[in-house]
């Protein structure tokens, strides 16, 4: 008999206070009109987000559970991923005020959608059926849809959020066709069920193998890892920069869980399937993004390819199947998410109303107009190029470890020699900050007048990523503990 | 009796021909959003079957919600198909190229 | 061959050929009606699956919600199909070989024998007051309740979406704001302006 | 005053000179920087009059100033070596080193270099101290390189003229190639005895005399051949052997008196004082005696008939100096050490005072160094020109002026030298002696007797030298007289230099005395061939002028072959400069620029470049291509894994 | 003070990056002096900070010294554990004094963002001395890598016209090699059972093959940093771009990174490998020492003519680890030193002259001596050094090179010497043509004189050399014992 003390709500915490916090900040939003716009609701949402947050980690370390008749865990690396969903979401808010504001963008629908979106990914994060997990996908993924369309006057956003749904549409079907025979395979949808019964069946069942290669297609395409990457930079290149930051920082910790939850939890026993895939997807998302994002003039774009190699490196930690792979790559997707909000934080903050800050060309001379702005920007290029003493070192240094435990000894050199080219247009960055000249008409980026605190949270921001190497052996410690004994109740 | 096989490959089909319907169309963007509806179909019909013949109702309970889902994804699809329209006067899918590279 | 066996080739028929003809029709309009007619003939379908509540939804909410909005937008937006002639890509055949390809390998998988009779034979009929409404009723509003929930979120965002992406305020047209004319006071229409009666002297 | 503590000093005296008048040259004033100089190297030659005195008297050492370095369990150690030979090459050196000094104060008077030159001589004097008094290799190595320095600095001391610095340069370079023997040589005797040590080295070369190493095709060396040939390369270089000969003679470009001290008394012999040092090593083995006693009769022959068609005043001294060298070579092939030794001696007097009549010639002349326009200076230059015949009379061999004790004493060891090759250098020696009175006495006779081809004002201005410089000539032309009747005797009967030098298998009938020396000299060839020689000369030069002329017309294959040097140097520039050079940029344009730099490393950018712009253009910005992509994927990675 | 008791090796390394770190707040050029004063207050003070290091160094020993151990990252076993040998401290030393020089050096000729010139050679400093000191294999990597920004904004900010290439194409450069090296290290970290340890490394039990491959990816990332031939493109390139002080610490201190990188991983690690691979390393060598030479030979820049002789001359030092020999090996790492002081000391000159004309074309200049003859002393004097006469310290090491070689294989000294011959041609034949001769272009004409900075800068460096060239021993005293022992490992086979 189902009570709601079985329903186990406190595990959704998080999730319900988020979504009912966002209807209020819609109604908010409608009832409670002023000068400024959002005075009011954009307070409301970061605080739902923080208080999200702070629901997320209250029970951190208690030992698993299921909840809501198994659709949902709530366990460690739920408990951290969530968490970090919430803060980075706001963190995506906080940079992104001023800009969206100067963009028409920052109205109540936008921040809702960020918060729905927001509520999406903890249920990708907790999920633990399959029904979950593709409502949670679906969820973030039409309000992502909505808020790249939302700067509805923009020819490329519209243009952007178009190829984003229909390459998004696919992707979640190929998904769908993969679960439904995985469904008629195991006879469950939960995925704690899938393990078992797809562990029982023979080793070359040809039904279950083409469920797994079409639920790596699925997933790949969430990370844009190639060759599933061809949305990433024409989204990421359209979208208005404040929603770039928010699809290219968040998202990755849920698609990090769903990795986690469908192919360890649920496919744990073929892992020698699945793994092959995301090794040939590793490789060739690093080789690809690092490799023509060399040839790109808009910084948005590069990152776009960035992401792509970026995404390769976590599939590398991914791969192993280890409980140390698993941990690498987790620490990655944070890390990553860490930087990005700075990089995009730095954009942003570089941007003037009126006056997109998104070619390579307008970094020129930074050193000269704002020293410390493109000190930086120095720190998070170092650490994307994942060049000690950052912590993307640290992360890449995880992840390669984790690989070469696994035995892919040729994937890793792959890489690594991979890697070097993909320095190369980080360097270009500091390249135009600090060897070039500034244009004669560009501004003094001092004179823009942003806020005070946005100076502030970048820099805690970027220079995290540098002063966390004392402790890194810390952080490191509390991914894998987050991560220990995941999905078990 | 009709095995299971064939309602999956009737499935099969589906999936296909909406695949195909996706990369090989390049006039209609409406079009590639039917394509969509199709493939949603496809999936729904393999766990309506696998519903039936493993006499377990959680698929079809999935398709219920996929249905939903479906619904919505047409509602925000056609109505970034309105954006696109009004900002580019076109709904052609070679049209929409001015993000490559 | 029994009656079921009929109804499933004919509706597969029709289902197969309906779908193709959506994708490769020119006319959007003539696209969506056969979208129709496959929605319908998947219903059929799911009818001799006994799922008859999903292929009543199917026919609710497609036929008649998503496919009237599908020819609204079509109308709406009012497209010139001459100038959609151009055919299909011109790597038509190497996308025919992948499809086939694809066709074949899904068809070889169904096949391969974990999915035939032997494996898993059809299952007997439900007793007739078996209610398939009543059973997924029950199973949604408990074990999938927050799975209800989260649909239920999707089409909010649905909603919020689609209506802030399309309602526009157009700056150049004028409308009517009736709680504003109504809740107008007269402080906000005249202004009593205090003058001097003659010159230099003080108001 | 310990033993040590004077040793110590005679060095340390010049270095202290040198730094004084090099650094501090320009705040002392030039008085007080020849001052130091002179005083620190008459010093060194007063101590080492003392030091010679007191070697003589049976007094040895040998032993370490400090430790220079450690190194996997070999002591490299900075020592003196203090016996007869060191003795007198020190006595030797630092009186010449006085005499140049002084000469000096005259010769560079007007010269706004003049500290530096003082500061460069004195170090020269320390560095070649350095050298002969050395206990190891290491340190005969510090003193080799350091003259080698000095001479490159003063060789180019006019820096301005490009024949000049190209001169050092080639100087220097040249030595280097010598160097690179010697080097090597010192390795292989660190391989061999695991010491650098002279004593214990020498100890212990008869016990490992046989030990042999495989060389290229399977030949077998004898260690002994090899160290020494080794180290005979550094003294061809040093003592300008053929084929490393050839920078010295450029070296003329230096001043006067550095030609004087270094290019003809000290440096260059600084060779024939390394194979008499290692005679211990040198008589073990035959096969590099033989290459010693060619090699130096090559260079004596060739030389001599060069020194025949120079007309630059310096040259023909320089050329001379060559071929002496060459003697005293032969000297040492035929393993009469001593006797090498001994002409080293006499002709460091007499060379050095050839020099400095030269220059004292040159000042005169207004640095006129063309004999061809000299003449008749006789009269007007009578102090420089009775030293300067004392100099060509002792150079030539005449009895009993130095050189003829020395010459003859060589003459006579090669005769009865049982090295293989003896035959030849024998008769290249006794052509040698007709020749070297010949250009000697061209020489003479070209610049100080005949017409006066001057031109007018040249004339007007010439008269002698001051006296610092005439009097370093009278106090060389002494010596010059009378060293070898002083020297011969010991020197032949083996009490000069003891223990110290080495003959494996002496040559005999070197028993010889002074009288007996001169008694036999007038039945003997080598004075007939002297008297030739200058009988020539003078037929050629004061009484038939035109006869040199018809001559070099007759036979212009070979005066232009002489005149050329035989083209060793148009060799060495179009083989070695040339040759690196092209080579060089060969390997840079090739090799750095076009193959690793141009097709790996910025050919590898390229590929990337140029794929990222490919690949890039695989986003289209079509959607259906980007579906097309995906589903590409998918049914790649379904064909794989389906049918793997 | 017990922090300079126990913690000596960590103040080296960090008291420089706070100071630098301090230099850059003086921010911008309005208040360069404050930058400047700041940042030789901090070099001063480090190199002070060094001298214990070298006066309580223990020389019998060959033990790890003033060693400290932190735990960082326990999960994976790495620590913070620092220590220096006999091999490191002089090298440490160096790198303290050196840019005590470089920051003397760069004091007037840098008038553009000073405080960050100044910083980024401090913070370099305290990495390198990372470099020499860490015990561990990702510290070690970490300094290694991090080392690399600071040089590469070094050499694009205030370099050459061509800076942009050259600063990438360094930094592209090492890090492919450093990265494979990175691959070796975590190999390493699984062989060794889960510690990064670099000591206990040394003692790993490796099958050929893995040896082989380790040291492969070692030579990767040594190959390239010291360099040799063929990856050592990108140093002529960089050298010549970097501002004086830029080069002058690449050249002196950089470039002896990799060869430490041999001494304190490639050799001890995979010794069995090392004699393997050693005759195609000495080839290698053999061929930088004569190949590069000749390519010198034909430079008509000064700072490209000094960037390949520097490449000659590390193939010595290449040369005498491979030979494993006592006088080789040490003669190699007093190379290593004294290619510092040398190399440096000529990259210093060759600023000087930079400041004044701004042109390192050797065409532009000769007679020099006529019209700076105190610098022209210098010149020569370090020419003479590069050229290895004695009495300097570039006798010291090619002596000991050529004479350790020879007592394993006479041939191989014979190439080697050749650089007696082809190093004094291109090194004294740009003197010739620079130093000497008639000043035929008026500019040289106008030349002033080494001013007081200049003098004093040099006349450190030129103490340096005759230092060593005329008493090695004390140098050699303290690097023999772990040398020694270096040795006995290496000849021991791990097989």
């Amino acid at each position: 008999m189902m009570t709601l003390a079985s329903l186990n709500l406190w595990a959704i915490a998080p999730e319900i206070a988020v979504a009912s916090l966002a209807c209020l900040v819609l109604l908010v939003d409608l009832y409670f009109r002023s000068a400024r716009p959002c005075a009011l609701s954009y307070p409301l949402t970061l605080a739902t987000l923080i208080s999200g947050a702070l629901l997320s980690v209250a029970g951190l370390f208690d030992p698993p559970q299921l909840a809501l008749n198994g659709l949902v865990i709530r366990d460690g690396v739920a408990d951290v991923l969530k968490a970090g969903t919430c803060l980075g979401t706001a963190g995506v808010l906080f940079y992104a005020r001023d800009y969206a504001q100067e963009r028409d963008l920052w109205r109540g629908e936008y921040l809702v959608l960020s918060l729905f979106g927001t509520v999406g990914m903890m249920t990708m994060i907790g999920a633990a059926h399959l029904l979950t997990l593709y409502v949670g996908i679906e969820l973030l993924a039409l309000c992502l849809y909505g808020m790249i369309a939302m700067q509805r006057d923009s020819v490329r956003a519209a243009e952007a959020a178009m190829k984003y749904f229909i390459l998004g549409a696919l992707a979640s079907g190929v998904l769908l066709y993969g679960m439904s025979l995985l469904y008629g395979l195991t006879g469950s949808l939960s995925l704690e069920l899938v393990s078992d019964a797809s562990a029982a069946l023979a080793s070359d069942s040809l039904p279950l193998i083409l469920a797994i290669v079409m639920i790596v297609v699925g997933l790949l395409f969430k990370l844009g890892a190639v060759p599933f990457h061809m949305w990433v930079p024409d989204v990421y290149d359209g979208s208005a920069t404040s929603t770039t930051l928010y699809i290219s920082a968040v998202p990755k910790l849920a698609a990090f869980a769903i990795l986690l939850r469908l192919l360890s939890s649920g496919l744990g026993g073929w892992i020698e399937v699945w793994q092959d895939m995301l090794a040939i997807a590793a490789v060739l998302s690093i080789a690809l993004g690092n490799v023509v994002a060399i040839a790109q003039t808009s910084i948005k774009r590069m990152l776009a390819y960035s992401t792509i190699a970026n995404m390769g490196f976590l599939l590398l930690g991914f791969f192993s199947g280890t409980a140390a792979g698993y941990s690498a790559a987790m620490l990655y997707s944070v890390v990553y998410m860490v930087t990005t909000l700075a990089v995009f934080g730095i954009i942003l903050a570089l941007t003037r109303s009126g006056f997109e800050s998104d070619a390579l060309d307008d970094f020129r001379g930074l050193n000269q107009r704002n020293p410390w702005l493109a000190l930086l920007m120095l720190i998070v290029m170092f650490s994307l190029a994942g060049i000690p003493p950052t912590a993307g070192f640290f992360a890449k240094l995880l992840v390669l470890q984790a690989a070469l435990d696994a035995g892919f000894v040729e994937v890793v050199v792959a890489a690594v020699v991979l890697a070097v080219i993909g320095a190369f247009y980080y360097l270009r960055v500091v390249k135009l900050m600090y060897f070039d000249d500034p244009e004669p008409g560009a501004l003094k980026v001092s004179a823009h007048g942003y806020r005070r605190g946005m100076i502030w949270a970048l820099s805690g921001n970027a220079v995290l990523l540098l002063v966390i190497t004392p402790w890194i052996g810390q952080v490191m410690d509390f991914v894998s503990a987050s991560l220990a004994n995941f999905g078990a109740s | 009796m009709i095995p299971l096989s064939h309602y999956l490959i009737v499935g099969a089909l589906l999936f296909a021909v909406s695949v195909v319907g996706i990369f090989l169309n390049r006039k209609n963007l409406v079009i590639i959003l039917m394509a969509i509806e199709l493939l949603l179909l496809a999936a729904n019909m393999n766990f309506v079957a696998f519903s039936h013949y493993l006499q377990d109702l959680s698929g079809q309970v999935f398709v219920f919600f996929v249905l939903t889902v479906a619904a919505a994804e047409a509602a925000i699809g056609l109505a970034i198909l309105i954006v696109l329209f009004r900002t580019r006067r076109s709904i052609n899918v070679q049209d929409l190229d001015r993000l490559r590279g | 061959m029994t009656f079921l066996e009929i109804v499933f080739y004919v509706f597969s028929a029709v289902l197969i050929a309906s779908s193709l003809l959506v994708v490769t029709v020119r006319n959007p309009v003539r696209a969506a009606l056969f979208l129709v007619l496959a929605f319908f003939s998947a219903a059929c379908l799911w009818l001799t699956l006994e799922a008859e509540f999903l292929a009543i939804t199917l026919v609710l909410v497609y036929v008649g919600a998503v496919m009237v909005l599908f020819l609204f937008v079509i109308m709406m937006l009012d497209i010139d199909i001459a100038q959609m002639r151009a055919g299909f890509a011109n790597y038509l055949p190497l996308g025919l070989i992948v499809a086939l390809v694809m066709v074949g390998e899904l068809t070889l998988v169904m096949l391969s024998g974990e999915f035939g009779d032997a494996e898993l034979p059809r299952p007997v009929g439900q007793p007739a007051d078996y209610s398939n409404t009543e059973a997924l009723g029950r199973l949604v509003y408990t074990d999938y309740v927050f799975a209800f929930e989260l649909a239920a979120v999707i089409l909010l965002v649905a909603i919020i979406a689609a209506i802030s992406l399309t309602l526009r305020r157009r700056p150049e047209t004028r409308y009517q704001a009736p709680e504003e004319q109504v809740k107008v006071r007269k402080e906000d229409r005249i202004r009593i302006v205090r003058m001097p009666s003659r010159p230099g002297e003080d108001p | 005053m310990s033993r040590e503590l004077l040793y110590l000093l005679i060095p340390l005296s010049c270095l202290a000179a040198a730094l004084l008048a090099g650094f501090l040259g320009s705040r002392i004033g030039r008085v007080n920087a020849h001052r130091s100089a002179i005083g620190g190297v008459g010093l060194a030659f007063i101590l080492s009059c003392v030091v010679g005195w007191d070697v003589f008297s049976g007094n040895h050492f040998n032993g370490p100033v400090y430790t220079w370095a450690v190194s996997g369990g070999t002591h490299f150690e900075i020592g003196f070596l203090i016996d007869p030979l060191s003795a007198v090459m020190m006595v030797v050196v630092t009186f010449v080193s006085l005499m140049v000094h002084i000469y000096t104060i005259g010769y560079m008077a007007d010269d706004p270099g003049y500290t530096r030159f003082f500061g460069y001589t004195a170090l020269f004097t320390f560095a070649m101290l350095m050298l002969v008094m050395s206990n190891n290799f290491l340190q005969l190595f510090f003193g080799w390189e350091g003259v080698g320095l000095v001479s490159y600095l003063l060789i180019g001391f006019w820096y301005e003229r490009e024949s000049a610095i190209r001169a050092n340069l080639k100087a220097f370079l040249v030595n280097r190639v010598g160097d690179f023997g010697f080097i090597l040589g010192i390795g292989a005797v660190l391989a061999l005895f695991g010491s650098l040590d002279y004593q214990s080295v020498f100890d212990a070369a008869p016990t490992l005399a046989g030990t042999t190493v495989s060389g290229p095709f399977g030949s077998e060396w004898h260690w002994m051949t090899v160290i020494c040939l080794l180290l005979f390369a550094g003294a061809m270089g040093k003592s300008a052997q053929v084929p490393l000969h050839v920078w010295l003679p450029d070296s003329m470009e230096g001043p006067t008196p550095i030609s004087a001290l270094i290019h003809a008394a000290t440096m260059v012999t600084a060779g024939i004082f390394l194979v008499a040092r290692m005679s211990p090593l040198f008589s073990l083995s035959t096969t590099a005696l033989t290459v010693v006693l060619v090699i130096g009769a090559l260079t004596a022959l060739l030389m001599a008939f060069v020194a025949l068609v120079q007309t630059d005043i310096k040259r023909v001294v320089a050329y001379s100096t060559l071929s002496q060298l060459g003697y005293m070579t032969v000297a040492l092939g035929a393993s009469a050490y001593s006797v090498a030794i001994f002409h080293l001696a006499t002709h460091a007097f007499f060379k050095a005072l050839l020099f400095l009549a030269a220059g004292s010639v040159i000042i005169a002349m207004h640095h006129e160094q063309d004999m061809r326009r000299m003449g008749g200076l006789r009269k007007l230059m009578p102090v420089t020109y009775v030293t300067c015949v004392i100099g060509s009379l002792a150079l030539a061999g005449i009895p009993p002026f130095a050189g003829f004790f020395s010459k003859d004493a060589i003459i006579e060891a090669v005769h009865h030298s049982s090295t293989p090759g003896a035959g030849f250098a024998y008769v290249a020696v006794l052509i040698g002696v007709v020749l070297t009175a010949f250009y000697s006495f061209r020489l003479v006779f070209m610049a100080f007797h005949g017409e006066e081809r001057m031109d007018a004002k040249t004339r007007s201005h010439l008269h002698e030298s001051p006296w610092v410089v005439t009097v370093p000539l009278i106090a060389l032309a002494l010596p010059s007289v009378l060293a070898g009747l002083m020297l011969v005797n010991p020197a032949m009967d083996g009490s000069l230099f003891g223990n110290s030098v080495v003959a494996g298998s002496k040559p005999e009938g070197l028993d010889m005395t002074a009288v007996g020396m001169l008694a036999h000299a007038p039945f003997a060839w080598p004075f007939w061939l002297a008297i030739i020689g200058i009988v020539a000369a003078w037929v050629c030069y004061c009484l038939r002028p035109e006869l040199p002329v018809r001559a070099a017309e007759r036979w212009s294959g070979l005066y232009r072959l002489l005149m050329r040097k035989y083209g060793f140097d148009e060799f060495y520039q179009w083989v070695f400069a040339d040759g690196a050079r092209g080579l060089g940029r060969v390997l840079w344009e090739w090799g750095d620029r076009r193959l690793i730099d141009g097709w790996m490393v910025n050919g590898a950018a390229g590929v990337v470049a140029r794929t990222a712009g490919l690949v890039r253009r695989i986003q289209s910005g079509l959607v259906y291509h980007y579906a097309f992509a995906m589903i590409i994927g998918l049914v790649g990675l379904m064909s794989w894994f389906l049918f793997r | 003070m017990t922090l300079l008791d126990h913690h000596l090796l960590s103040v080296l390394i960090w008291f420089p990056v706070v100071g630098g770190i301090l230099v850059l707040a003086a921010g911008n050029d309005r208040r360069a002096d404050t930058a400047r004063w700041a940042a030789l207050g901090f070099s001063v003070a480090t190199f002070l900070l060094s001298i214990p290091l070298w006066s309580r160094f223990d020389r019998a020993s060959a033990d790890m010294q003033f060693v400290e151990r932190l735990p960082w990252i326990e999960r994976f076993q790495i620590e913070y554990s620092l220590g220096v040998d006999g091999i490191s401290v002089p090298l440490v030393l160096l790198t303290t004094l050196l840019t005590m020089v470089v920051v003397m050096a760069g004091w007037q000729v840098i008038r553009d963002r000073v405080a960050q010139y100044f910083a980024a050679f401090l913070i370099m400093e305290g990495l390198m001395i990372g470099v020499f000191c860490a015990l561990d294999g990702i510290l070690f990597y970490l300094f290694w890598e991090a080392m690399l920004i600071p040089m590469f904004l070094i050499i694009g900010i205030w370099g050459g016209p061509n800076r942009v290439y050259a600063a990438i194409k360094f930094f592209l450069y090492t890090l492919l090699g450093s990265l494979l090296m990175l691959v070796a290290l975590l190999y390493l970290y699984r062989a060794s059972g889960g510690s990064f340890d670099l000591l206990a490394f040394h003692q790993l039990p490796l099958a050929a093959g893995v040896q082989t491959l380790v040291f492969l990816a070692f030579f990767a990332a040594f190959a390239v940093k010291i360099p040799m031939v063929p990856v050592h493109t990108w140093l002529p390139d960089a050298h010549v771009e970097a501002p004086t002080g830029g080069s002058v610490i690449l050249a002196a201190i950089t470039l002896k990174m990799g060869a430490y990188g041999f001494l304190r991983l490639a050799l001890p690690i995979a010794p069995d490998a090392a004699h393997q691979i050693a005759p195609i390393i000495i080839g290698l060598s053999l061929l930088a020492v004569v190949y590069i030479a000749l390519v010198a030979l034909v430079q008509q820049d000064m700072k490209k003519l000094i960037a390949y002789s520097s490449i000659s001359h590390m193939g010595f030092v290449t040369l005498g680890f491979f030979v494993f020999e006592t006088r080789a090996m040490e003669g190699a790492v007093v190379q290593m030193i004294s290619h510092g002081f040398v190399s440096g000391a000529l990259f210093l000159c060759v600023g000087v002259l930079y400041d004044r004309l701004h042109s390192r074309e050797i065409a532009t200049y000769g007679g020099v001596i006529k019209v700076m003859p105190v610098f022209a002393l210098f010149i020569v004097f370090f020419a003479m050094a590069n050229a290895g006469l004695p009495g300097t310290s570039g006798f010291v090491g090619e002596f000991l090179v050529i004479l350790g070689t020879f007592s394993v294989n006479g041939w191989y000294a014979a190439i080697a010497a050749l650089t007696l011959i082809v190093g004094a041609a291109y090194t004294l034949w740009m003197v010739k043509r620079v130093v000497f001769g008639p000043i035929e272009n008026p500019q040289v004409a106008e030349l002033k004189d080494l001013d007081r900075r200049e003098f004093a800068v040099l006349m450190i460096v030129a103490s340096g050399v005759l230092i060593i060239g005329v008493w090695p021993a004390p140098l050699l005293e303290v690097m023999d014992a772990s040398v020694d022992r270096l040795l006995a490992h290496v000849a021991v086979s791990k097989l």
